[in-house]
């Protein structure tokens, strides 16, 4: 596409965005209110004595006397202001706490995802060039093995072997506690605690990329144009490079875009295992404890982040394909 | 005062730990950092607006209370140095430490302590609520003196002043604000030995040392960090690895336990819930047919070996039930047992009772409802299920989550489930609740099962309004008897949680709250 | 049809993938009589390691055999997938088919409707679902289902797309045919290939979604599948590794091996595709 | 000395296939200068032959035997790395599929550049220069621009310049204009025709159409599965076919005038007039194309007449086939079939109308349902407006015979079936209607020239068999001439010209039309027979 065109075509994008982001909302909050179990009786639960005054103190506090569509138009107007309520389970706005987690979150998924597709579509690439040879048959047997295996078995082997066996590895958090580093030695601690989450999560991902990468490398390879960079004699590995896995990668930025969210649901599993400070984990506790406006909170935000990763796929895919216009 | 020395028995080895360390002259290191685990990760750290398990043991480092009590519940002093009660039983003046300063530097007062027993804890907490209602009149005659007047004897009175229960808030900092939405709670200020100073949610807590501490040159540790750790196996690293060097509660799962007693750096303590004495009980729903019968209830409870779930779940964490009033509490009756554990009695039982088995040997079908709290409860329901088929009846279990749950007890749209209780060291505080007419209602921890019984109901009251221990004994073992025989509920067991810590870890478990004292004595070993 | 078994014999790895799926089926079949009464049953010590005391991959915390449990849940581990792929199927089908061949605004609602639930994190998703509707059987494979059918409306769709195209379809409308019995016998037959494809890895990555739910606590508690048993056997792993291993095994060999199929189903159906392989 | 040599060029095929070799024992040669057409049907191994020069045969298809000499020099001692060399330097290729020949993510100036530094050449300004020789217009927007932008004339345009590059000796050039219309088709003839000539490269031309080969051959070689069955100076094979096979293809190539008188014209059947149709693509949020398709299309047609309509790719004229059987819903304008409006009419009162037109496609290999047997397509068009089935099969087993096919053929899949033979079974699935009106769109275009000429012969026969009325699509203005009475001439969704196919033929009133006649390849030539 070219440059000129670029803030229309955003501009279209965003609005469509925006739309999807407000289904999501709208539909996000019917699902959770059609739950069974209020935040109330939670809550008076937990705090392990309750009488019916303190139940309906606490119901009144959380607007849950309202009727459906008030509450609904209420959390639908502070979400356009961007403001995603207050849990008053944890005492705290929803967008702090989110935004105390969502780092986390996107250094475990960024990492995961640089590691699948970076590997991926080096591994797909060997693969597809070297097809049907050992290269090939290893990287095709490793990337079926990796889709095939449960994500959080792996993160248990991984914690097995790393943690427990050899002891190299930090099974659990994201960084030492009160060791009090900071700089680069905090920097390394972090990564050390990010290796095996990171692993767990991209290996399933890595083998989707490496096989999808693959199999549009020997399709695009067939293709007509590949013929005629041949018949006028370029050698094979600028083949390969500049005329087979840039096409190639267009399909694979489009499934990346679809895989976002994939990613962020697999990032609970992951961080529940590795107990990751993040806003997967945040999201199955704040669902375990029905605590509404934070489970509304996270999924308004991977949804945000799923839209904006797909935004973002979608202009990559412009800039890289000249043929993409309107779509 | 049988139950007096059973009790201290039972405490003994943690005294022996403390008086050990005095013996051996380990005298008290000051410095070192504690690092602890922390499941699930608490809401908030404010006690009162929150008091579920995790926040109590967090926040009783900060806050404290009047009083402390012994492994055998006796009261110790804490921010009450002496407290007198009149021979009436119904006035009660506390006379207060004169140096204790809020972490914000202001001092504490008797004004403080009559905001925090009338004001705020009633307004926050339903159980404070029940019972500080008893209070006619408070009143502060001088800057450290309070005296509570009672509308009416209320033996009891005393363990409400724990810090757990009734902790002292700054008045400054919450009078005239809606207490749960108060600034304060989210920068906790008490007068524990240890203040607030960081909290990256979904990673740690960390209390750093109050140099102002009323208690000279105590406490000896420089911080505590509370590392958030939602995986069991990852805590059991922790402790193993020495990342960590306490865990409480339900931090370990029974089944570690053996393999980290057998680990020569660490410690395994199952004393200091004496004044909490959780039981467990399978809760039935007397309204849902044929749980109504007592016979059906008896023949249930003999269907279970309690002895297997203790020894084969628990891994010996935690003791069979013997009755309705743990063995750890005040007024338990040892002489008081459970039928045992005896199928053909049971199916016995069920043919008198008129639950014949059909064809597929099947006498009836109930669900039961697991408590999601930890998988344990999971591995319990699969064993009842097993176990109950024994004697022909099918339970189906129903999974659901912590939510669910409370809605559905609370609603009483459950046939079983499991319920465990913290005991607050008397049956009026503890067990009362659970078993009288009166507090049959649709919210969760009252009298969910529906259970009604006169005699029950008239022998509380008067164990209630007793002044004299004897009297209210003599109530409780007729209830206990009462209790048994209608079968209320399925006792289970009485649980403990192991407080595992590194032996370098001193004064670990010294009161009868265990981890949920103020930490001022512990200190770390070089 | 013999030329369709002389492909599909042409991939190894598909034949390799059928024979094991084939022993995973037997052995969800004839469970019952491998291992008689329930797989809930206490049936030696707890923790036994593989075997010892003729527990040939061990037991559990409560002395049940992990074995009997593999075998038991495989029936249910299949049953699942294959439910809620077959529930999948029908909704991902049906839309597919509707925007696919009537096109125009009805393609573009049901389209956005498609992406919307593709935009919400499907693992997420099923969990809230199934959270929702309290884990039962039931709620596990709707919810399965219900995260499922976005892909297959797409390949649907595309394929109805481009066979509604096709010259055979007109010629089909041309002779008058009714709506009903040309989607039926005149598309849909033709867009059979890429289905059966698809659905044998969606029974795959259903096996996987259960298992994960299960993993989470989310399972049906009077079901034993092999989630549950990774579920239970994670806590001790350390204690008892065969608890996590064996029934993680058995997900992974039996999702590798429709993994396997599914290759040699697209290479049999697909032999133009194949030739590049 | 000659500039390509091969001798006995044999290369196998894979096991398994229809025959041992894609083809066998071939010699030829090329001179400098002089343009040599390999001319056969497809599937005769006449690309497999072009591919084996280059070195560019896919895996599965070994050279076994024979030899090729570039410039004197073995191309089959030569490694994959000096075969490579002279590829693109000393022999070049052009393709039959321009549309799909280019990088789609690359400029088209730095194609044509690569084909220059790969092998060790600067550029420069060498591109424009190339751009221009091939005669695009505006060569430095070109050059910037990407392939989509460009039409596929364009692109084969491109590609002869990126072919000639480094200019090669031996330019190889594989159907490079089928894919293009017949003007198109016309310029690009003569653009290598002229660069052959200017720079005295040769060219080893591969096509199927005898006109292209009129145009532009020095010498021919008539292929047939896998092997050369005649060679020779073109005018002495075109004139003077001496193989049976070369005689076969000549005589089928399609008569340039129409032989038969106009057909008695009888009363009105069908008049269209105003229609309109225009696709709109793009999405709720802005970027909307309109591409008006047909542009109020007006004309009648006669009881028992044909009427041809002719135009090029994008013209329309499918899309206005395609409107008078509702395929396509046109937004104006007026169907009148026996004086009623088709078009306003709903599916269920269409219906009755199916059985009265009918329709035949392009594609004998889509249009019938690959999982249908053949007796139940033809019959379910009748079942389905309520004949019996044991008639409708009765009545499918006659049709067969009528379109000279075996009665086993009831109980057949398509797949089994040749193209021709296919086309037979649509137009007997058509026939089974007992249709009055029969669209035919583009019902020869996909076929060999040999089958083109049966089923051409088996559409008159039974027209005049059944009297039916006849709208028949055509790019080719051959065929048109041949079958139609009278043709209109579609340009860019207008009819620009109606009119009798002689009249229309012998004085074009329309600049297009004149073009369109200009166009068709080898008008010089008159086929002997």
């Amino acid at each position: 596409m070219e440059l000129g065109k670029l803030p229309g075509f955003l501009a279209r994008r965003l609005v469509k965005a925006v739309l999807v982001v407000l289904a999501i909302v709208v539909c996000n909050f019917f699902l959770v209110h059609a739950a069974p179990g209020d935040p109330a009786s939670v809550m008076a639960g937990q705090a392990g004595a309750a009488d019916p005054l303190f139940l309906e103190q606490l119901r009144r506090q959380f607007g849950l006397d309202q009727p459906m569509h008030v509450q609904l138009w209420i959390y639908v107007r502070s979400v356009l202001s961007l403001d995603l309520g207050f849990s008053h389970r944890q005492q705290m706005g929803v967008a702090a706490l989110i935004a105390e987690r969502l780092p986390a979150t996107l250094l475990l998924t960024g990492a995961a995802f640089a590691f699948a597709v970076v590997g991926g579509v080096t591994l797909g690439a060997l693969a597809a060039q070297r097809v049907g040879r050992w290269a090939d048959s290893l990287i095709t047997v490793l990337a079926l093995t990796f889709y095939a295996t449960p994500l959080f078995w792996v993160g248990l082997m991984l914690v097995l072997v790393f943690s427990v066996w050899l002891e190299w590895l930090p099974s659990f958090g994201m960084n030492s506690v009160g060791l009090g580093l900071t700089g680069l030695a905090h920097v390394l601690d972090v990564a050390k605690h990010l290796l095996l989450p990171a692993l767990t999560l991209g290996l399933f991902y890595l083998a989707v990329y490496a096989r999808l990468t693959r199999a549009t490398m020997l399709e695009v390879q067939d293709q007509d144009f590949v013929r005629t960079a041949r018949a006028k004699g370029v050698p094979e590995g600028r083949i390969t490079r500049a005329h087979v896995l840039r096409n190639a990668l267009l399909p694979v930025i489009t499934f990346a875009g679809i895989q976002a969210g994939q990613l962020v649901g697999g990032s609970i599993l992951v961080e529940t295992v590795f107990a990751w400070p993040g806003i997967g984990r945040l999201a199955f506790e704040a669902l375990l404890a029905r605590d509404y406006p934070v489970l509304l909170g996270v999924f308004f935000c991977t949804s945000v982040i799923v839209v904006l990763f797909n935004l973002a796929t979608d202009l990559l895919y412009a800039l890289v394909d000249p043929r993409v216009e309107v779509a | 005062m049988t139950i007096r020395r059973r009790t201290m028995l039972a405490a003994a080895p943690a005294l022996t730990t403390l008086a050990e360390a005095r013996a051996q002259g380990v005298a008290p290191r000051r410095g070192g950092t504690l690092i602890t685990m922390l499941t699930p990760e608490p809401p908030v750290l404010q006690i009162g607006v929150n008091n579920q398990g995790p926040t109590l043991v967090i926040a009783t480092k900060m806050f404290q209370g009047l009083l402390s009590f012994s492994p055998t519940l006796e009261p110790l002093p804490v921010l009450a140095k002496s407290w007198t009660i009149s021979p009436d039983g119904r006035v009660y003046t506390f006379r207060l430490q004169e140096n204790v300063k809020f972490h914000d530097g202001r001092p504490m007062t008797a004004d403080d302590v009559i905001f925090s027993i009338t004001k705020f804890h009633p307004e926050v907490a339903p159980r404070a609520r029940a019972i500080f209602a008893l209070i006619d009149n408070a009143a502060a005659p001088d800057a450290h003196t309070v005296v509570f007047t009672l509308k009416q004897a209320f033996e009891p009175f005393l363990l409400m002043f724990d810090g757990s229960a009734a902790a002292i808030v700054p008045k400054h900092l919450f009078d005239g604000l809606d207490y749960r939405t108060a600034p304060a709670v989210q920068r906790p200020v008490g007068t524990g030995p240890f203040r607030f100073a960081e909290w990256q949610r979904g990673n740690f807590v960390k209390l750093d040392r109050f140099e102002d501490y009323w208690k000279p040159g105590q406490p000896y540790l420089d911080s505590i960090i509370y590392r958030v750790v939602p995986d069991s196996q990852s805590r059991r690293l922790a402790l193993e690895t020495g990342q960590a060097q306490l865990s409480q509660a339900n931090d370990i799962e029974p089944f570690d336990v053996p393999a980290l007693r057998s680990r020569p750096n660490l410690e395994v303590a199952l004393n200091g819930w004496e004044y909490f004495s959780p039981l467990a009980w399978i809760e039935l729903n007397h309204r849902v047919a044929p749980l109504g019968d007592p016979r059906v209830r008896q023949a249930l409870s003999m269907a279970v070996d309690r002895n297997f779930i203790v020894q084969r779940l628990w891994f010996g964490i935690g003791r069979p039930a013997t009755g309705p009033i743990a063995s750890s509490s005040r007024f338990h009756d040892r002489n008081q047992r459970l039928p045992g554990f005896d199928a053909r009695a049971a199916n016995a039982l069920l043919d008198a009772a008129g639950l014949r088995p059909n064809a597929q040997g099947v006498r009836f079908t109930i669900k039961h409802l697991v408590l999601p709290y930890s998988e344990i409860w999971s591995r319990l329901g699969e064993y009842l299920r097993q176990a109950f088929r024994q004697v022909g009846v099918t339970l189906e279990l129903e999974s659901t989550d912590a939510g669910s749950w409370a809605r559905r007890v609370g609603n009483w749209e459950y046939d079983t489930t499991i319920n465990f209780l913290y005991q607050f060291g008397d049956p009026t505080l503890g067990v009362e609740r659970s078993y009288v007419t009166s507090n049959i209602q649709r919210v969760t921890f009252t009298n969910t099962g529906g259970y009604s019984n006169p005699r029950v109901d008239a022998l509380f009251a008067a164990a209630r309004s007793a002044s004299v221990a004897a009297e209210r004994q003599a109530a409780f073992s007729d209830v206990t008897k009462l209790l048994i025989d209608d079968m209320a509920q399925i006792w289970l067991m009485e649980m403990s949680f192991p407080t595992i810590h590194d032996r370098r870890l001193r004064n670990v478990v010294t009161t009868g709250l265990g981890v949920h004292s103020s930490f001022d004595d512990v200190f770390l070993t070089s | 049809m013999r030329d369709f078994w002389r492909r599909y014999r042409r991939n190894k790895g598909a034949v390799v993938g059928l024979v094991v799926l084939v022993v995973v089926i037997i052995m969800a079949a004839t469970a019952p009589w491998l291992f008689p009464g329930s797989p809930w049953d206490m049936a030696s010590a707890p923790f036994l390691p593989p075997g010892e005391m003729d527990m040939l991959l061990g037991t559990d915390s409560l002395g049940r055999d992990v074995a009997a449990g593999i075998a038991h849940g495989a029936r249910v581990s299949l049953l699942v997938g294959a439910i809620s792929t077959v529930v999948a199927l029908s909704i991902g089908v049906t839309l597919g088919a509707i925007a696919g061949y009537l096109g125009g605004w009805v393609d573009d609602v049901v389209m956005r409707f498609t992406e919307f639930f593709q935009t919400i994190p499907s693992f997420v998703l099923a969990i809230l679902l199934v959270a929702i509707f309290t884990p039962t059987i039931r709620s596990v494979v709707g919810a399965i289902a219900v995260v499922s059918w976005p892909p297959v409306a797409r390949v649907v769709r595309a394929e109805f797309l481009s066979l509604r195209g096709r010259e055979f379809v007109q010629a089909a409308e041309v002779l008058g045919k009714s709506r009903l019995s040309i989607v039926l016998g005149d598309i849909l037959p033709n867009a059979l290939s890429p289905i059966i494809v698809l659905a044998s890895l969606m029974v795959a990555s259903a096996i996987l979604l259960e298992s994960a739910l299960s993993f989470l606590g989310l399972g049906d508690p009077n079901l034993m599948t092999w989630g549950f048993l990774i579920g239970s056997g994670r806590s001790v792993i350390r204690l008892a590794w065969w608890m996590s291993v064996f029934p993680g095994v058995a997900i992974f060999l039996t999702v590798l091996s429709l993994n396997l199929v599914g290759e040699g189903l697209s290479d049999a159906l697909n032999p133009r595709l194949a030739r590049t392989r | 000395m000659s500039l390509l040599r091969i001798e006995g060029l044999t290369v196998a095929l894979p096991p398994g296939a229809d025959r041992p070799h894609a083809v066998e024992d071939i010699s030829l040669h090329v001179d400098p200068g002089e343009i040599l057409c390999v001319v056969g049907e497809s599937g005769s191994g006449k690309s497999i032959t072009a591919n084996a020069v280059m070195g560019l045969l896919p895996k599965g298809l070994p050279v076994r035997a024979g030899a090729m000499e570039l410039l004197g020099q073995d191309l089959c001692a030569l490694g994959p790395e000096d075969m490579r060399r002279l590829r693109g330097d000393r022999m070049a290729m052009i393709f039959q599929e321009p549309m799909t020949a280019l990088n789609p993510l690359m400029r088209v100036g730095d194609q044509i550049a690569e084909a220059m530094r790969v092998h060790g050449r600067q550029p420069g300004g060498r591109v424009m220069e190339l751009l221009e020789a091939v005669r695009l217009p505006d060569p430095a927007a070109i050059a910037h621009s990407h392939p989509f932008r460009l039409s596929g004339g364009q692109r084969q345009r491109v590609l002869i310049a990126m072919a000639l590059a480094l200019e090669p000796a031996l330019l190889i050039a594989d159907e490079p204009t089928t894919a293009l219309d017949v003007t198109t088709q016309m310029s690009i003839l003569r653009l290598i025709r002229d660069i052959q000539q200017r720079r005295g490269t040769g060219v080893l031309f591969i096509t199927h159409d005898f006109g292209v080969v009129a145009e532009i051959a020095d010498r021919v070689a008539v292929m047939r599965h896998g092997r050369i069955v005649e060679q020779g100076v073109a005018a002495d094979v075109l004139n003077r076919p001496q193989h049976a096979y070369t005689r076969a293809l000549i005589a089928a190539v399609p008569r340039g005038a129409r032989t038969q008188a106009v057909a008695q014209t009888g009363a009105e059947m069908l008049r269209v007039t105003g229609l309109r149709k225009t696709y709109t693509r793009g999405g709720w949020f802005g970027g909307r194309v309109s591409v008006p398709a047909v542009q109020d299309a007006n004309f009648t047609l006669a009881r028992g007449e044909t009427l041809g309509v002719v135009g090029e790719s994008g013209s329309g004229k499918s899309t206005l086939a395609r409107c008078i059987v509702k395929l396509v819903v046109p937004e104006a304008g007026e169907i009148r079939f026996d004086g009623a409006d088709l078009r306003p009419l709903s599916r269920a009162a269409w219906k009755p109308y199916r059985s009265r037109v009918q329709m035949i496609f392009q594609d004998p290999y889509a249009s019938l349902n690959p999982r249908r047997l053949v007796g139940d397509a033809i019959a379910e068009g009748p079942i389905t407006h309520g004949v019996p089935r044991a008639e409708a099969m009765e009545r499918a087993r006659e049709l067969l015979a009528l379109v000279q096919l075996e009665p086993s053929a009831m109980d057949r899949y398509p797949h089994e079936f040749s193209g021709g033979q296919r086309q037979r079974i649509g137009i007997a699935r058509a026939l089974a209607m007992r249709p009055e009106l029969l669209i035919a769109d583009e019902p020869v275009s996909a076929l060999d020239v040999s089958v083109q000429a049966q089923v051409l012969a088996l559409l008159a026969d039974i027209k005049a068999r059944f009297g039916l009325t006849m709208l028949f699509i055509t790019h080719d203005l051959r065929v048109a001439a041949q079958i139609c009475d009278r043709v209109a001439v579609m340009q860019r969704g207008v009819i620009v010209e109606t009119g009798p196919t002689a009249q229309v033929f012998a004085q074009p009133a329309h600049a297009y039309t004149r073009a369109l006649l200009d166009s068709i390849p080898g008008q010089g030539w008159t086929p002997p027979v």
